[in-house]
């Protein structure tokens, strides 16, 4: 089955199809939304499996399908879709992912009331993050990339009753629209400088050499290069909605969503769409690369960005207590790994471990989706524990996943797609900090994960809600169990042996492998950071489980002001509000202040002098005019009395009188020869 | 002098119109002087078509447009005209003409 | 001067060959008749044969359908029905005609006689008058008139005046109060009845009988006949001149004129024997005139419903869809119950003239709409439907909203 | 030729001068709607089809309504019988005023050499009558159909009974 | 046909005296009378739209007699693309907006008769093209606006309609005596011919005849009677507190197409017959104009009012039309200015007209909506969790927001962005600017919906929230389902102005 590309629009459309029927299903059908979701993602996942197909008939060539939207006369703003490999492998894994945790959240938001709402908005992500992916236009994909947050908006704030909810779904957007506006006055430049926002457009487009080349020939403020500083802004885009730092505060707070939408948007497949526009735009972002005048590489910001966040996200994940925000801040951390990937140049690193983050983090998550839903929404893991007896499925998949994550050598996708980036990184000529920063990484994934499984899982139960937890049905378990073979057989698809997913991404139709031991050191050494990572993690949290609630963390007991800056996440909310939010409340004061009090007290000032005019007017005027004319009238009376005399009133004499008349006057014609 | 369909017409039309206007002029019914003026009316329609009839130019059909037009018109008045009977009716007990006198000067 | 206009009696256009011999059959039989006479009379004998024959297959048709009425009536309120005379009551009608002969003709002494004895002829003649123009089979039309259409109602709205002479030359107080009111009633529903058919013309373009059928020549989709009945105006127009036709025809359930209960029968209290039995067969004949013209406007006259049934003959077809109709009629006055008179006037005036008003915009709409072909096709039927259902619920509403008890102002 | 038109004449004026001097109005009434239908005839004769059954339909089917619902509302008891005091001298005055009118206008006709246009009757069919009414006499048309809806409406405000009930209703 | 645009104009007046005249009407009737006719502006407008040809530029269906000669003065109607688009916006939002009003039950029926007066003068302004009657139709409007403020608005609503009229007669006042130096210099009030002699030139020329600082003061002249009705930041004081006392319905015409008339002012009058001038100007007005989108934004934030708050998101919308038209008008006859971005710049003014003439209105309505079902209250703080017990509406206010901030998908990014666009290649510091505005803008107006719809179920939401009934429903439907079609389906509106936007990028050209 292969696809043809006129065609593509047909993957997005069958969600938003399911979307548009959800928001008018009344909330007792739930059957028919959730099915109408379920069949409309199968749908679209069979459409992508057809679109790989095609794809990969021809990695190298980027397919199109471009048509006009908007003609203004002179310049026509045109949108297309585009089918190469990136797009298709991206859409197999988002539909794929999605149908999983379509199906996971039919079992997981069982009784909530706004059942079909949901689905509904999870169609619409759905149907927005595909369309996202088959853009061959910056402006259609902007347009995706607004909806896909406007879906995380509504899903963040599902349980809107929540006040907490409620404001972690507005902080999400807004964040995330401080980096759209980057993206969008990126965009604008794009489109000003070259006049296209095609991606692909048989030579015409923007990230075909023509217009590449006129990009970076131009410099601007600063002696960038023009691509260099458009890149940049696209990279805000990217930073927003890839949770990067300075702008990764609105991730972690986005855990108020139900865990399907963690698993879905925070973790799999949104937040990677950062990851996908800097893939997606990579020719532009790397023409920069020759050219050594410019003062700054858009690459090497990218990277740097990548390595702070990869460390940050990391660390801070070590201190959290809250499930979901643990694997929040990993995600962060992950994400983080992926730019440094894209930034020292190897994009397919970076989407490889894209693809293989997906499912394994989509699997933690859904975990803990299982956990919480076991535990009656309890997340705070000093109050769980001891659930592997109960939750024997939902513990195997979780370690799977954990693993995953922690990159347990050799039979997990983790490590394969790690090395990949740790590989690439270690050969940027550029600078090694981000290789240092992405092992330090490494040592505190593994640690923070291994904490997270032993406070979860073992030792005893801590709290009632941990008690009296058991196995999920297994409408919930059968995607976990898919997700952790997936877990572990994708990494096969990219061993430095068998390169296949790179060669495909890059355009090949063969596979260049070398030898697994070919700079064997760097992975000799990740595999022992690894060990480390465990091992201490195990020692501390493993060996002697927690016992009560309130007992203190071990780290907090070797240096607390560490782990109470962990904890706290740096203070960078706390910064912000004292900062943007400061600033943005006495501007909205000024404005207010301006209107109040400045503009309206001029206009209250000549309102005054008006009223004085019309005072000093009306005093000086006076009465003018009187008089009649009755004498006038009484004559004209006089007169009319005299004819009125003539009406008879009765109808014959009027009527005879005009016979008479007429005949008087045909006698005259006749006999007076026409007068 | 020659008589011809014309004349006949013509003297048809005449003879109504007479009959129609010694009913008005005589009857002191005020249903009758009006049904009197519709002879009247219907007279100058006969007159119409006699001229449209035997006319220069038939074709046109504007006689019998005329006629259209004035046999609309005549409803209307007989409508408002017998109304305002009945409602004299009811304001005086009588539809003698001459008792409808309001108007005199 | 008349036959040089347009009388020629059962216009002969033999020379279509498509004809079959059964489609020419009538024809044939008049020309051979006529054929015996001197040319100079042959118009004449023509005519006067036509004549005959309406009358007497009419009048064949009326005396079996009091017939059929009082069977079916009967059948309706789980009774037999007339089945003493012949065998299953078949001479009935010939019984009712010598019953309606052979009895006393009285005449009231103050009445005035000559009003008296005209009113019944007069309304069986303007009866009859109305048949001249229905076009009965592909050639039977015995007048072809170009304003047919207008000879129609201005032939009907004589019998208006017979009603009006029945009543005040009866001089009987109840016999002039209940012709007012029947005067009330057919003036009321002539103007909805009129209103109806309006849009036909207008899509016709015509007032001659022919043409209007010949405007519903062809098929929709190869097999839908293009009649009017059969667009969305076309049926609400259908609907109303039906209802208006049943009050024109003083049938139930707007059979107040003539109905024992409703002032002692009305006009037709002072009246027995043979004169009534006249009263008896013009409104029957009346109700047949108002069938057949139904079926001409909207039922696409002597034409067969699918193209493969066209072999039999047209006067088949005509005979077939009045038989239908009449039918209706009866089964209606079995179902409904009678309408007061304040309803009566109400449901005229409040609900069919507005309503056919505003058929009349929608008429336009679709005959402006012409055009629009594919996907628009929907949409001038989508918007026509509409068009016509709307004002029928929002008038509809409105009539139900006002249906209070009667308030008695002088009882 | 002539024949046909004679009868029409004396259909049309017989009863139109019978009308006039009968006493009973449901009678002259009656009378008169023959003459209307007379003078259709007349139409019908010249050829003006339309006319002719635009005069049947309104005159005797409407007109002829309205003039005797009239007559029966303004009924009343045996006053009218009498002759009023002044009648007689009125009915002379008229009549010699209608007869002046009428020898005036005889003589008009009758002086006049009229020509006859050698054409023999025109058609003038339905649909070219609507198309010039459409077309030429447009506002014609539009100010008749404001006419008639005006004087509709003016005629039931005139005839209806007063709401106040200060009127006997008849 | 001929007279088809005096029958747009005219047929709402008609509709008012037939009002008048109807003095025992239900108000049912009157109130079906009043959207009949008002929806006749829609039904020519789309009759306009089926004859229009959109690739003319100049204006079609004139109407142009002899009116008074010895002025020199011309009956002189005529439709072009934007006029086109503004009626069929009036078309739409009136019938809106009295649907809106549909349970106001003091005196029905003069409100339906002010409102129909209201409807035709704001259609007399969009197609006149004769200063003299233009103006009478511009200063008529302003009657039917005050006392529907006046008698119908809320508690501080007698203050609030004397502001509204008289700042906007101040504004007029000065425009008028500017038309009048015009008339005197050149003998002709007709835009068109005013347009010529301002595109080549003679017309400063004859105005500098009469003195140096002529044409300036002429200019400043007009411009103040224009800004004060957009308005142009800080000529909006009177802004806030009118929309907030207003009816909603007169509310949501107010800012549905009577602001659009002082936009339409600068684009016909303005611009064309000024262009030097307005080139002088632009630096500072394009200041001005980010004052409004910033500033405005801003203060929206601030507001408490949940009406005024809806209003200064008019001010903020209302900028970003003025910015794009200083942006070109202050890139004009500058070395490398292209007319695709100025062409991009003036589409987007004309569509985020339109676009914002449905989303206020719908988001007034919302707020009205939400008043009528709270017994008055209108604070930010007032509500809470209505979402809760309103789903449905909710959901169509949500859309109505989202809309409004410009959200791709809606109608409000086609305009906002072919706004940026433009003025990201003529003035590209402005739009950087403007982006703070775009960002404020979705800050107040997500914090509007968190407060109101979401967290817990507040006192108001608690105590019997209806959800919206049918009639609410179709009231809102027509505004939310052409949100949906433009946002997808834009070249509607742009087919229809192309080749005009076109032509005025050749004003580019300074004479």
């Amino acid at each position: 089955m292969s696809l043809p590309v006129q065609l593509l629009w047909l993957i997005p459309a069958l969600p938003l199809l399911a979307a548009g029927l959800g928001a008018l299903t009344p909330r007792s059908g739930r059957k028919l939304a959730s099915g109408a979701a379920i069949l409309a993602m199968a749908g679209s996942f069979l459409l992508s499996c057809g679109a790989l197909m095609t794809a990969l008939a021809d990695p190298a060539a980027h397919l199109v399908h471009n048509f006009a939207w908007l003609d203004l006369g002179e310049g026509v703003l045109r949108l297309g879709w585009l089918l190469d490999p990136l797009t298709a492998f991206m859409c197999v894994m988002v539909t794929f992912v999605g149908l999983l945790i379509f199906i996971f959240s039919t079992g997981y938001l069982h009784e909530d009331p706004n059942f079909t709402r949901f689905f509904c908005f999870l169609s619409l992500f759905a149907a927005a993050m595909l369309g996202l992916l088959v853009a061959n236009s910056l402006l259609l994909l902007f347009i995706c990339w607004e909806l896909v947050g406007l879906a995380s908006y509504l899903l963040i704030g599902f349980w809107f009753h929540k006040p907490s909810a409620a404001a972690a779904a507005k902080k999400a957007f807004i964040t995330t629209r401080i980096g759209d506006l980057g993206l969008l006055l990126g965009m604008l430049w794009l489109y000003d400088s070259t006049g296209s926002l095609l991606f692909y457009d048989g030579g015409q487009g923007v990230l075909e050499a023509t217009a590449l080349g006129g990009l970076v020939a131009q410099t601007t403020i600063g002696g960038l290069a023009v691509s260099t500083a458009i890149g940049l802004l696209i990279f805000c885009g990217a930073i927003g909605k890839s949770g990067q730092f300075p702008l990764h505060v609105w991730l972690p707070d986005a855990m108020e969503g139900p865990t399907p939408v963690s698993a879905l948007i925070h973790a799999a497949t949104m937040v990677a769409a950062g990851v996908f526009l800097i893939a997606r735009v990579y020719p532009l972002m790397a023409v920069d690369q020759g050219l050594a005048t410019t003062p700054l590489h858009a690459l090497t910001v990218v990277a740097t960005i990548g390595a702070i966040t990869a460390l940050m996200g990391a660390m801070i994940a070590v201190a959290q207590d809250d499930i979901k925000r643990v694997l929040a801040f990993s995600t962060v951390s992950q994400l983080g790994y992926m730019m440094l990937a894209l930034g020292v140049g190897s994009w397919v690193a970076a989407i490889f471990h894209l693809l293989t983050h997906a499912f394994f983090k989509a699997l933690l998550f859904l975990g803990s989706g299982s956990v919480i839903h076991a535990a009656h929404h309890e997340q705070d893991i000093r109050r769980l524990g001891g659930l592997r007896g109960p939750m024997r499925i939902t513990f195997v998949t979780f370690a799977l996943g954990m693993m995953a994550l922690s990159g347990v050598p050799f039979l997990f996708s983790g490590f394969w797609s790690k090395e990949a980036i740790l590989h690439a990184a270690q050969g940027w000529n550029v600078s090694h900090l981000p290789l240092y920063a992405g092992l330090a990484a490494v040592v505190l994934t593994a640690f923070y994960m291994t904490r997270l499984v032993a406070e979860t899982f073992f030792g005893s139960a801590r709290s009632d809600e941990a008690r009296h937890a058991h196995e999920n049905s297994p409408v919930m378990t059968v995607p976990l169990v898919i997700l952790a073979v997936c877990a572990i057989l994708l990494g096969f698809i990219g061993t430095p042996a068998f390169p296949w997913l790179q060669s495909r991404l890059m355009g090949q139709t063969e596979v260049h492998g070398h030898s697994l031991f070919e700079g064997g050191g760097l992975m000799v050494l990740s595999i022992v950071l690894v060990a480390i990572g465990i091992g201490s993690g195990w020692a501390l949290y493993g060996r002697r489980p927690r016992t009560t609630t309130s007992a203190l963390d071990p780290i907090e007991k070797i240096s607390p002001g560490l782990f109470g800056a962990l904890r706290a996440r740096f203070g960078f909310d706390e910064l912000y509000a004292a900062t943007v939010g400061r600033l943005n409340t006495a501007t909205a004061a000024l404005a207010d202040g301006l209107d109040r009090y400045v503009w309206d007290g001029a206009v209250r000032f000549l309102a005054a002098l008006g009223e004085f005019a019309g005072f000093v007017n009306k005093e000086a005027d006076e009465d003018v005019l009187n008089g009649g004319f009755d004498a006038t009238n009484d004559k004209i009376r006089g007169t009319a009395r005299l004819y009125s005399a003539a009406q008879t009133g009765g109808a014959h004499g009027y009527m005879r009188t005009v016979a008479i008349g007429f005949v008087l006057l045909v006698l005259i014609v006749m006999l007076g020869g026409g007068l | 002098m020659i008589l011809t369909p014309l004349h006949l017409c013509l003297i048809l039309s005449s003879a109504l119109f007479c009959i129609g206007l010694i009913g008005a002029l005589t009857r002191s019914n005020a249903i009758l002087v009006l049904l009197g003026i519709e002879l009247m009316l219907n007279a100058a329609n006969i007159n119409f078509i006699a001229f449209w009839r035997y006319g220069p130019n038939p074709e046109a059909g504007t006689g019998v447009l005329f006629v259209v037009f004035a046999i609309g018109v005549a409803a209307a008045e007989a409508a408002v005209g017998l109304a305002l009977v009945i409602a004299i009716y009811r304001h005086q007990r009588s539809i003698r003409l001459q008792d409808a006198r309001l108007l005199k000067g | 001067m008349i036959g040089a206009t347009s009388f020629s009696p059962l216009l002969l256009a033999a020379g279509a060959g498509a004809d079959s011999f059964l489609e020419r059959l009538p024809l044939v039989i008049r020309d051979t008749v006529a054929g015996v006479f001197p040319a100079p009379l042959q118009w004449l004998v023509g005519s006067t044969l036509s004549i005959v024959a309406i009358v007497a297959i009419f009048g064949g048709i009326f005396a079996g359908l009091t017939l059929v009425e009082r069977k079916m009536l009967g059948r309706i309120q789980n009774r037999p029905g007339p089945n003493r005379t012949g065998p299953m009551g078949l001479l009935q009608p010939i019984a009712d005609g010598i019953k309606a002969l052979t009895k006393e003709d009285i005449v009231p002494r103050s009445a005035d006689h000559l009003l008296h004895y005209l009113a019944p002829v007069a309304l069986l003649a303007f009866s009859i008058l109305t048949f001249a123009v229905i076009p009965f089979g592909r050639n039977l039309v015995p007048l072809e008139l170009d304003a047919a259409v207008l000879y129609f109602f201005a032939a009907g709205a004589a019998s208006e005046l017979a009603i009006f002479m029945a009543g005040w030359a009866s001089r009987n107080k109840f016999s002039l109060l209940a012709a007012m009111r029947a005067l009330a009633q057919l003036i009321s529903y002539e103007l909805p009845l009129l209103l109806s058919f309006v849009p036909i013309i207008m899509l016709a373009g015509t007032l001659s009988m022919t043409g209007i059928i010949d405007a519903q020549a062809g098929w929709q989709l190869g097999f839908i006949p293009r009649w009017y009945i059969f667009t969305p105006w076309g049926f609400a127009a259908f609907v109303i001149f039906l209802i208006a036709a049943l009050a024109e025809s003083n049938r139930s359930p707007f059979d107040l004129p003539e109905a024992e209960s409703e002032l002692i029968a009305g006009h037709l209290t002072e009246y027995s024997g043979f004169k009534y039995a006249l009263f008896f067969m013009a409104e029957y004949f009346g109700m047949i005139a108002l069938s057949g013209m139904a079926i001409t406007l909207f039922l696409g006259g002597w034409r067969a419903p699918l193209p493969f049934l066209e072999f039999i003959p047209s006067y088949a077809w005509f005979g077939a869809k009045l038989l239908v109709l009449l039918l209706f009629f009866i089964w209606i006055r079995g179902t409904f119950p009678r309408l007061r008179i304040d309803q009566l006037t109400r449901l005229a005036w409040k609900f069919l003239v507005p309503l056919a008003l505003v058929n009349l915009g929608t008429a336009a709409f679709w005959s402006l709409t012409s055009g629009w072909s594919g996907a628009l096709q929907l949409v001038r039927w989508a918007l026509t439907i509409a068009m016509v259902i709307g004002p029928f619920v929002l008038l509809g509403r409105g009539l139900s909203g006002t249906h209070r008890p009667r308030t008695y102002r002088y009882a | 030729m002539t024949i046909p038109f004679l009868i029409i004449a004396f259909v049309t004026l017989v009863p139109a001068a019978v009308a006039m001097a009968l006493r009973n109005l449901i009678h002259s009434s009656l009378l008169l709607i023959a003459s209307w239908a007379g003078i259709a005839a007349f139409y019908f004769w010249a050829g003006a089809e339309f006319v002719a059954f635009a005069q049947v339909l309104v005159y005797v089917g409407a007109v002829s309504m309205i003039v005797l619902f009239a007559v029966l509302l303004t009924r009343h008891t045996r006053i009218d019988a009498g002759l009023a005091p002044d009648s007689i001298g009125r009915a002379l005055a008229g009549l010699l005023a209608g007869g002046a009118v009428f020898g005036v206008l005889l003589g008009a006709v009758l002086s006049t050499p009229l020509r006859v246009g050698a054409k023999a009757a025109a058609q003038v069919p339905v649909k070219r009558l609507g198309l010039e009414l459409m077309n030429h006499h447009t506002i014609a048309l539009l100010a008749i159909g404001i006419l008639l809806t005006v004087s509709l409406l003016g005629a039931v405000v005139l005839a209806a009974t007063d709401s106040k009930g200060k009127g006997a209703t008849p | 046909m001929t007279a088809l645009l005096s029958l747009i104009v005219f047929t709402p007046w008609i509709g008012a005296a037939v009002l008048a005249a109807l003095s025992s009407a239900k108000p049912g009737t009157v109130r079906a009378i009043a959207l009949l006719f008002s929806l006749s502006t829609l039904g020519l407008g789309l009759f306009a739209v089926a004859n229009f040809d959109p690739s003319r530029v100049g204006s079609q269906f004139v109407e142009r007699h002899d009116w008074i000669t010895a002025l020199n003065v011309h009956y002189h109607l005529g439709l072009d693309g934007l006029s086109l688009i503004l009626v069929l916006l009036t078309g739409i939002v009136t019938p809106v907006a009295l649907l809106a009003s549909w349970r106001v039950e003091r005196d029905p029926r003069l409100f339906a008769a002010l409102f129909l007066m209201l409807q035709g003068a704001a259609l007399g302004v969009f197609l006149a093209l004769d200063f003299f009657h233009w103006f009478v139709f511009w200063e008529l409007s302003l009657v039917p606006a005050f006392f529907l403020i006046k008698l119908w608005g809320g508690p501080g609503a007698t203050r609030a309609a004397y502001q509204f009229v008289i700042y906007t007669i101040g504004g007029s006042a000065f425009m008028l005596l500017a038309f009048a130096a015009l008339y005197a210099a050149t003998g002709t009030m007709d835009f068109i011919q005013l347009a010529q002699l301002g595109a080549d030139g003679t017309l400063a020329q004859q105005l500098g005849a009469v003195g140096g600082w002529w044409p300036k003061a002429v200019f400043l002249g007009a411009l103040l009677g224009l800004a004060v009705k957009v308005p142009l930041w800080p000529f909006h004081t009177w802004l806030p507190p009118t929309y907030a006392e207003a009816p909603t319905g007169a509310s949501m015409f107010l800012t549905g197409v009577m602001s659009k008339m002082g936009v339409y002012g600068f684009l016909r009058i303005l611009w064309p017959i000024f262009p030097t001038q307005l080139h002088g100007a632009s630096g500072w007005l394009l200041w001005l104009a980010l004052g409004g989108v910033v500033f405005g934004a801003f203060a929206a934030m601030r507001q408490t009012d949940l009406k005024r708050m809806v209003a200064y998101s008019s001010l903020n919308h209302l900028s970003y039309c003025l910015l794009a038209l200083f942006a070109v008008s202050a890139a004009t006859g500058q070395p490398g200015t292209t007319s695709v971005a100025a062409i991009a710049a003036l589409s987007g003014t004309i569509l985020q007209m339109f676009n914002h003439g449905l989303s206020a209105a719908a988001l007034f309505y919302c707020v009205g909506l939400l008043e009528a079902r709270s017994g008055g209250l209108r604070g930010l703080n007032d509500f809470g969790g209505v979402r809760t017990a309103a789903p449905i509406f909710a959901g169509l206010c949500g859309i109505a927001l989202f809309s409004s901030l410009g959200l791709p998908g809606l109608n409000g990014f086609v305009g906002e962005f072919l706004i940026f666009r433009g003025v990201f290649g003529l003035a590209p510091w402005a739009a950087a600017v403007a982006c703070l505005g775009l960002l404020a803008t979705a800050l107040f107006l997500l914090t509007f919906w968190q407060r109101v719809f979401h967290g817990p179920t507040g006192k108001v939401a608690s105590s019997g929230f209806q959800d919206l009934s049918r009639h609410e429903i179709l009231t809102l439907s027509p505004l939310i389902a052409l949100m949906f079609v433009l946002g997808v389906w834009p070249q509607f509106l742009a087919g229809l102005i192309n080749p005009l936007v076109t032509s005025w990028a050749s004003r580019l050209v300074l004479p």
